[in-house]
C-alpha cells in the first residue's frame, strides 16, 4: 500500500480528475478486482469445448451472480447465434407446429423469476474426498439471477398440445444439439424461455438469445441456445440422460430422471480461496438453494458438526433460488471445522457426505449435496478437509 | 377445454422446415431416417473419423471418452461407463452420433454413414457381430447388455431420512477427526486468486 | 439476415464448435448487443468529467439493471481508489474517532437489500416540455441493484454518538469530495455502507470500494468513493444542497432538502429507443419506483390520461426498489398516446407535469416525477410528445 | 443507552489524520482553517486559476459555470443561479472551494490563497467592497443577498392533493393533443442505437 494515499495525506484521486461519463460505455471491474474471474481446471476435461469453468463463490455476497461470472458447462463450446437467424421451432404432437423468431417471443406476456441454476455435477469431484481446495471449485456450478421470459406452456398452448402428449424434448443450437427429455407436468408448470438474465439479453455462454429455465432441476435440463421443442408421448432418454446424468449407485445400477436438485448450502467465505485476515469478530458468509422449494433455515457448526446453530438468513428468500446467510461469532483464533446445513420447505435436511455414501456409494458422480467442511487454521488459511 | 386463447404469434413451421431439424430418434426407433450400414462400412467411418479421438478399439485415446468395453465394472471402485457397459438403449447410441459426432463437425455425416458406424460401435462391444448391418429392420435385434441397468429416481423412498422433522442440534456426536484434506491431493489449479498472492 | 442458417438449414453454430469454457474469464454481452450501452448527451454539460451518462433502459427489462449500465454522475470523474490505500473516517460528535480500512469494513455483519437510486435531476430537461426522444435520456438517471454492506447505525455505534449529534456529513474522495448532510434518524434508520452490487464489488463509476447507500433520498446524497462521515449537530448546508439540488419554485424562493423521490414510472418499450414492430399483441413493459416504500400499483393509458387501466406487476415488490409492470394489449395500428402512472404504499399517486407546473413553475429542475407520454404512430415509430 | 454492544472493529483516528481530512466548514464558520486574504490578492489567484473557466467577471466562459451577476433574475423564466443571486451562505462557497477548485487540481490553494479568492468572487457579486480581507474573525460581515431564499421541503402539504385515494380511472379528462413533440427541438443525440439503424 501506498501511506502517502491515506490519512492524512489528500489521495491522488482526491487531487486530480479521473475518467469522464461515458468513458466506459459498458463498465467493466475495477482493475484491483482483476482476480475476480470463472476459473476452470484443466485436467478435469479432454477439451474446453466440452467441459466447465466456475463462479468465483468466496469473491461473491448477496444472492444474485454478475452476468459476466455466471458457471460455463458446454459440450461443443459456445454457439455464437445470429439473433436475426434464431428460430425456435415447436412440434411433434400439437395441433400446430410453429416456428418463432426472437421478436416474436418478446411479443408474448412476459415474467421475471429469481432462479438457482446448478449443474447436477457440481461437487462431483468430491464424492471421494477432499479433492480441490476452493469453493469455486467444489461448488462453483452454481449461479443465480433474474431470468425475463414467455412461460414453456403459453408457446405450447399456442401451438395446442394433442390429447396423449406426456413428454417434451428441448434441444439445443448448439454443435451437440443437446437434448433433454421433460416431463409435460413441469413444462406446463414454472418452466420458462427466458431470454434475458438480470434485465440485459442472456450472454452468450448462457444460452444467447434464449435458453430453457426449468427450476430447480438439474442444470443440464436448461437448454441453451434453444432451438426445438417436440412434443411427444414417451422419453427420448437422450445421452445426457442416460450415459450422463444417471447416478450409478454402489450395486450397480443406476438411478435415471434424478430431476430435482436436492437441498444444499456452501459457505464461502471463510473458505481456501478466502482466509479468515483477523481474529475477534469473523463473519462466516455463504449460500443455499433447494430444487423443492425455499430454503427455511440454515445452521452453522464450527466444530465438524458436534454442535450447530442457526445462521441468520439476509435478503431474498424465493422459490428455487439462492439465499445468502450469515453466522458472526468472535473467533479467538483456535483451529475450527466449519459447516452448513440448508433446511428447506418440505423439512429435507442437508446430509453429511458419508449418510449419501452409505446409500449411493461412491460412483454416482452427480448430485452430491452432501455437507462440506473447512478446516481453519490458526493462521486463518482455510482447507477443504473429509471429516470422519 | 378451457385453454387460454391462442395469441397467434410465431408461424406455421412447414414439413421441410422441420424435415431439416427433426433428427431425434427415440427408443423404439421412430425418427431413425431411412438408410442402413455395415459393421465392416463403419470400421472404415470410424477409423477415418473417430479413431483418433476415442481409440481404434473404443478404448479411448489421450483423455477423449471410451466407447467400448468395460462390461462387468459397473458395480466395482472403477466404472467404467461406456456403450457397452452402461447405455440401456442403441436410441440414445445413435441420436446422439447424430448430433454431435465426429466432434466439431456434428450432423456431416449422411444416414448410411450413421447406421455403419454405430454399428461398428456396437461391434466393438460384441453387441452385434461382424456382419451385423443396421437399419429401421434390424433395429429392434439390438440388445444392450445394460438395457436393464436403470430405474426411476427413489430418493423420496431410500433417502426419507433426510426429511428429518428434528434435527440433531447438540452432542449430535463423538469427536471429530480429519480423514482427508485437499492439499495433499494438490489438484487444485495454481490459484492466480488472493489466496495465493 | 441468412437463411443459410434458418430452417430447414443445420445453422453454422450447430456444426462447428465455439469458443471453450474459461475462454471469457469475465464475460461480456453478445457482439450482437453492442448497441446496450450508457450514452451521453453532449451538449448537456461542459466536461465528462462532471456530468451523467445514461441507463439505457428501452434495452433493459425485470428490476435487477447489469452492473456495466448504471448511469453515472460524477462532479469530477472517476475516482480510481486502490483498496489496499482506501480509508473511512468517522469523527466529530463521537466518542471515540474512528478509521475504517476496507477489510474492516468486511468485517461487520452484513446486509442485503434491493434499492433504487435516481439523481434528483433525473427528466430534468422535460420540465418545459418534450426535449429528448428517448427514454434512456428522459428517464435513464436511475438504476436498480442488490446492495451487500454494513448498515451505518452499526459503524456509528461503533464510534458512539454524543447526545445531541443531529446530522451526518458524507463526503467522497473524489477531486470533488462531495459531501451532504444526512439527517441522524435517516442515517440511523435504513442507510447502508455498500461494497458490493450485485454480488461483485462496486464499479468504480459507482463508488468502489464503497458508498453510502439512502434508500429512497436523492441518488445525490449516496456518496460514491465514501472517505468521511463527521457527526454533527446541524446541517453544513453544502454546495450540493444549496446551488444544487434545491427546487426553484416559480416565486423565485427555492426549496430545499427535498430528499425523498416522488413516487414515478416510466414505459421503457415501446418508446423512442424501442419501436413498436407489429401489430396485434403488444407488450408494454415499464418500470416503478417511489423513495416513500414499495409501488403497489401502476396503471396505463393508451389515450393520453382519459382512461385508465391498471397494469401487472410481475416480479419481486420491494421497499424502496423498482418494480416492473406489463400492460398487454392488441394493437390494431392506431395512433395512441402511451402513459403510465405509479402509486406507492402511502397512496401517492404519479402526477402529470402540468399538475407539477401548476404548484412549482418550470424552473426546479430537479425531481420531475410527472408522467410521461410516448405517441405511438401507426408505422411503430414511438416520440416524447407533451400534450395539454 | 441500552446501545448494541461495540465490536472493537477498526482504529482510533489519530488528531494529525483528522486534521488532513477535516476541511468541511458550516455556516457558522466552524471548521473554517486560520488565514486571511484579501480581494486584491484574491483577484491575482482568480485571474492565473479561474478565470480561464469562470471568466474574467465570473460571467462563464465557455460552457463552464457562472459564478457573478443573476441578481433579481429567480421569478424570472431564466434564472440564472449564482454565488450573488442564489447562494444563502459564505460557508458553501468556501466550503465547496476549498475541496473542489481549481477544477481539475482540487485542494491545491492554501488557506491564505482561499480566503482571497473566496473574497474576490464574493466582491464579483458585489457582496464585499473592494478593500474587504476575509477571515474567521470577518466571517459574520458577509451577508448573502439570497440568505432568506430557501424554506424546508413542503411538498407533503402544498402537494397533498397527489396522495389521492380514488384517482379517476375512466373519462378522466377531455380530448387531448399534443402540444410538443421531442422530434421537433431535435436535441437527442444521433441514437447509434437499434431505432437509428
Ligand atoms: C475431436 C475428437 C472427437 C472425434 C473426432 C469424435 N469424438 Fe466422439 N466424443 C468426443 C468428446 C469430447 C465427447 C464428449 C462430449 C461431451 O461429453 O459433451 C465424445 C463423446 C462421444 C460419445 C458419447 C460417449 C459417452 O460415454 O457419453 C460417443 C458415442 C462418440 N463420441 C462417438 C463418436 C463417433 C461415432 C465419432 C466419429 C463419427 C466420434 N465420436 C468422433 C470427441 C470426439
Ligand atoms: C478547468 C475548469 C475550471 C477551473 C480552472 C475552475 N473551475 Fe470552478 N467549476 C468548474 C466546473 C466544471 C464546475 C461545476 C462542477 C460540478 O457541477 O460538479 C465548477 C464549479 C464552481 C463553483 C460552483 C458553481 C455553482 O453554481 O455551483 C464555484 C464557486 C467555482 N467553481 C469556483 C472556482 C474557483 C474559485 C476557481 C479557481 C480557484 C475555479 N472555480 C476554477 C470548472 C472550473
Ligand atoms: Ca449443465
Ligand atoms: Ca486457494
Ligand atoms: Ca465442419
Ligand atoms: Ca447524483
Ligand atoms: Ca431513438
Ligand atoms: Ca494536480
Ligand atoms: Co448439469
Ligand atoms: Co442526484
Amino acid at each position: 500500500d501506498n501511506p502517502k494515499n491515506q490519512p492524512p495525506n489528500v489521495p491522488e484521486w482526491t487531487r486530480t480528475l479521473g475518467d469522464g461519463v461515458g468513458v466506459r460505455a459498458y463498465g467493466t471491474p475495477s482493475k484491483f478486482e482483476k482476480q475476480v474471474i470463472r476459473r476452470t481446471v484443466p485436467w478435469l476435461t479432454a477439451t474446453p469445448e466440452s467441459s466447465v469453468s466456475f463462479t468465483p463463490l468466496h469473491e461473491l455476497d448477496g444472492i444474485i451472480t454478475p452476468n459476466g461470472l455466471c458457471f460455463e458447462r458446454h459440450h461443443s463450446g459456445i454457439a455464437e447465434i445470429d439473433p436475426a437467424d434464431y428460430r425456435l421451432m415447436i412440434h411433434g404432437m400439437v395441433d400446430k407446429p410453429l416456428i418463432f423468431t426472437l421478436d416474436e417471443l418478446k411479443r408474448f406476456p412476459r415474467a421475471n423469476r429469481i432462479y438457482f441454476l446448478e449443474c447436477a455435477a457440481n461437487s462431483g469431484m468430491e464424492w471421494r474426498g477432499a479433492q480441490l481446495n476452493g469453493c469455486q471449485y467444489t461448488h462453483g456450478m452454481v449461479h443465480c439471477v433474474q431470468y425475463t421470459g414467455v412461460p414453456l406452456k403459453t408457446l405450447l398452448n399456442e401451438a395446442g398440445l394433442k390429447s396423449g402428449a406426456k413428454w417434451i424434448m428441448a434441444e439445443g443450437g448448439d454443435a451437440a444439439a443437446m437434448n433433454r427429455s421433460i416431463p409435460l407436468a413441469k413444462a406446463l408448470d414454472d418452466c420458462l424461455i427466458a431470454y434475458r438474465m438480470n434485465g440485459e439479453m442472456l450472454r452468450p455462454e448462457n444460452g444467447y438469445p434464449a435458453r430453457l429455465v426449468v427450476p430447480g432441476w438439474q442444470g443440464n435440463m436448461w437448454i441453451k441456445w434453444l432451438r426445438r421443442l417436440k412434443v411427444g408421448d414417451q422419453p427420448w432418454f437422450t445421452r445426457e440422460e442416460t450415459s450422463k446424468y444417471t447416478d450409478l449407485m454402489e450395486n450397480g445400477k443406476a438411478r435415471q430422471f434424478t430431476w430435482v436438485m436436492d437441498a444444499k448450502s456452501i459457505i464461502t467465505s471463510p473458505s481456501p480461496q478466502a482466509p479468515a485476515k483477523s481474529k475477534g469478530l469473523t463473519v462466516i458468509s455463504g449460500l443455499a438453494w433447494s430444487g423443492r422449494g425455499k430454503v427455511v433455515r440454515v445452521d452453522v457448526a464450527l466444530d465438524g458438526g458436534r454442535n450447530w446453530r442457526t445462521a441468520r438468513i439476509d435478503g431474498p428468500v424465493y422459490d428455487k433460488a439462492c439465499v445468502r446467510f450469515y453466522y458472526e461469532f468472535d473467533w479467538s483464533g483456535e483451529a475450527l471445522l466449519l459447516q452448513s446445513r440448508a433446511i428447506d420447505e418440505t423439512g429435507y435436511v442437508q446430509p453429511n457426505k458419508d449418510d449419501l455414501r452409505k446409500i449411493r456409494g461412491v460412483n454416482s458422480i452427480y448430485h452430491n449435496n452432501g455437507i462440506q467442511t473447512w478446516h481453519l487454521k490458526p493462521d486463518g488459511e482455510v482447507e477443504n478437509v473429509e471429516v470422519g | 377445454k378451457n385453454a387460454p386463447k391462442k395469441l397467434g404469434i410465431g408461424q406455421m413451421a412447414t414439413a421441410e422446415q422441420i424435415a431439416g431439424w427433426d433428427i431425434d430418434v427415440r427408443p423404439d426407433g421412430q425418427g431413425a431416417p431411412p438408410g442402413k450400414g455395415s459393421v465392416k462400412q463403419g470400421e472404415e467411418i470410424y477409423m477415418t473419423r473417430c479413431a483418433a479421438c476415442h481409440g481404434e478399439f473404443g478404448e479411448s485415446a489421450g483423455r477423449w471418452p471410451q466407447l467400448a468395453q468395460g462390461k462387468g465394472t459397473l458395480a466395482s471402485n472403477d466404472p467404467v461407463r461406456t456403450v457397452g457397459s452402461y447405455w440401456a438403449r442403441l436410441s440414445s447410441l445413435f441420436d446422439y452420433v447424430r448430433r454431435a459426432m465426429p466432434f466439431g463437425d456434428a450432423q456431416a455425416l449422411n444416414n448410411d454413414e450413421l447406421y455403419a458406424v454405430v454399428a461398428y460401435v456396437l461391434n466393438l462391444n460384441d453387441i452385434v457381430d461382424d456382419k451385423f448391418v443396421l437399419s429401421k429392420e434390424t433395429w429392434e435385434q439390438v440388445k444392450m447388455p445394460n438395457a436393464n441397468g436403470f430405474y426411476d429416481d427413489d430418493r423420496e423412498t431410500t433417502e426419507k431420512a433426510f426429511w428429518n422433522k428434528r434435527p440433531c442440534m447438540d452432542n449430535c456426536r463423538g469427536p471429530v477427526t480429519i480423514t482427508g484434506r485437499a492439499r495433499a491431493v494438490d489438484v487444485t489449479p495454481e490459484d492466480k486468486g488472493a489466496a495465493a498472492q
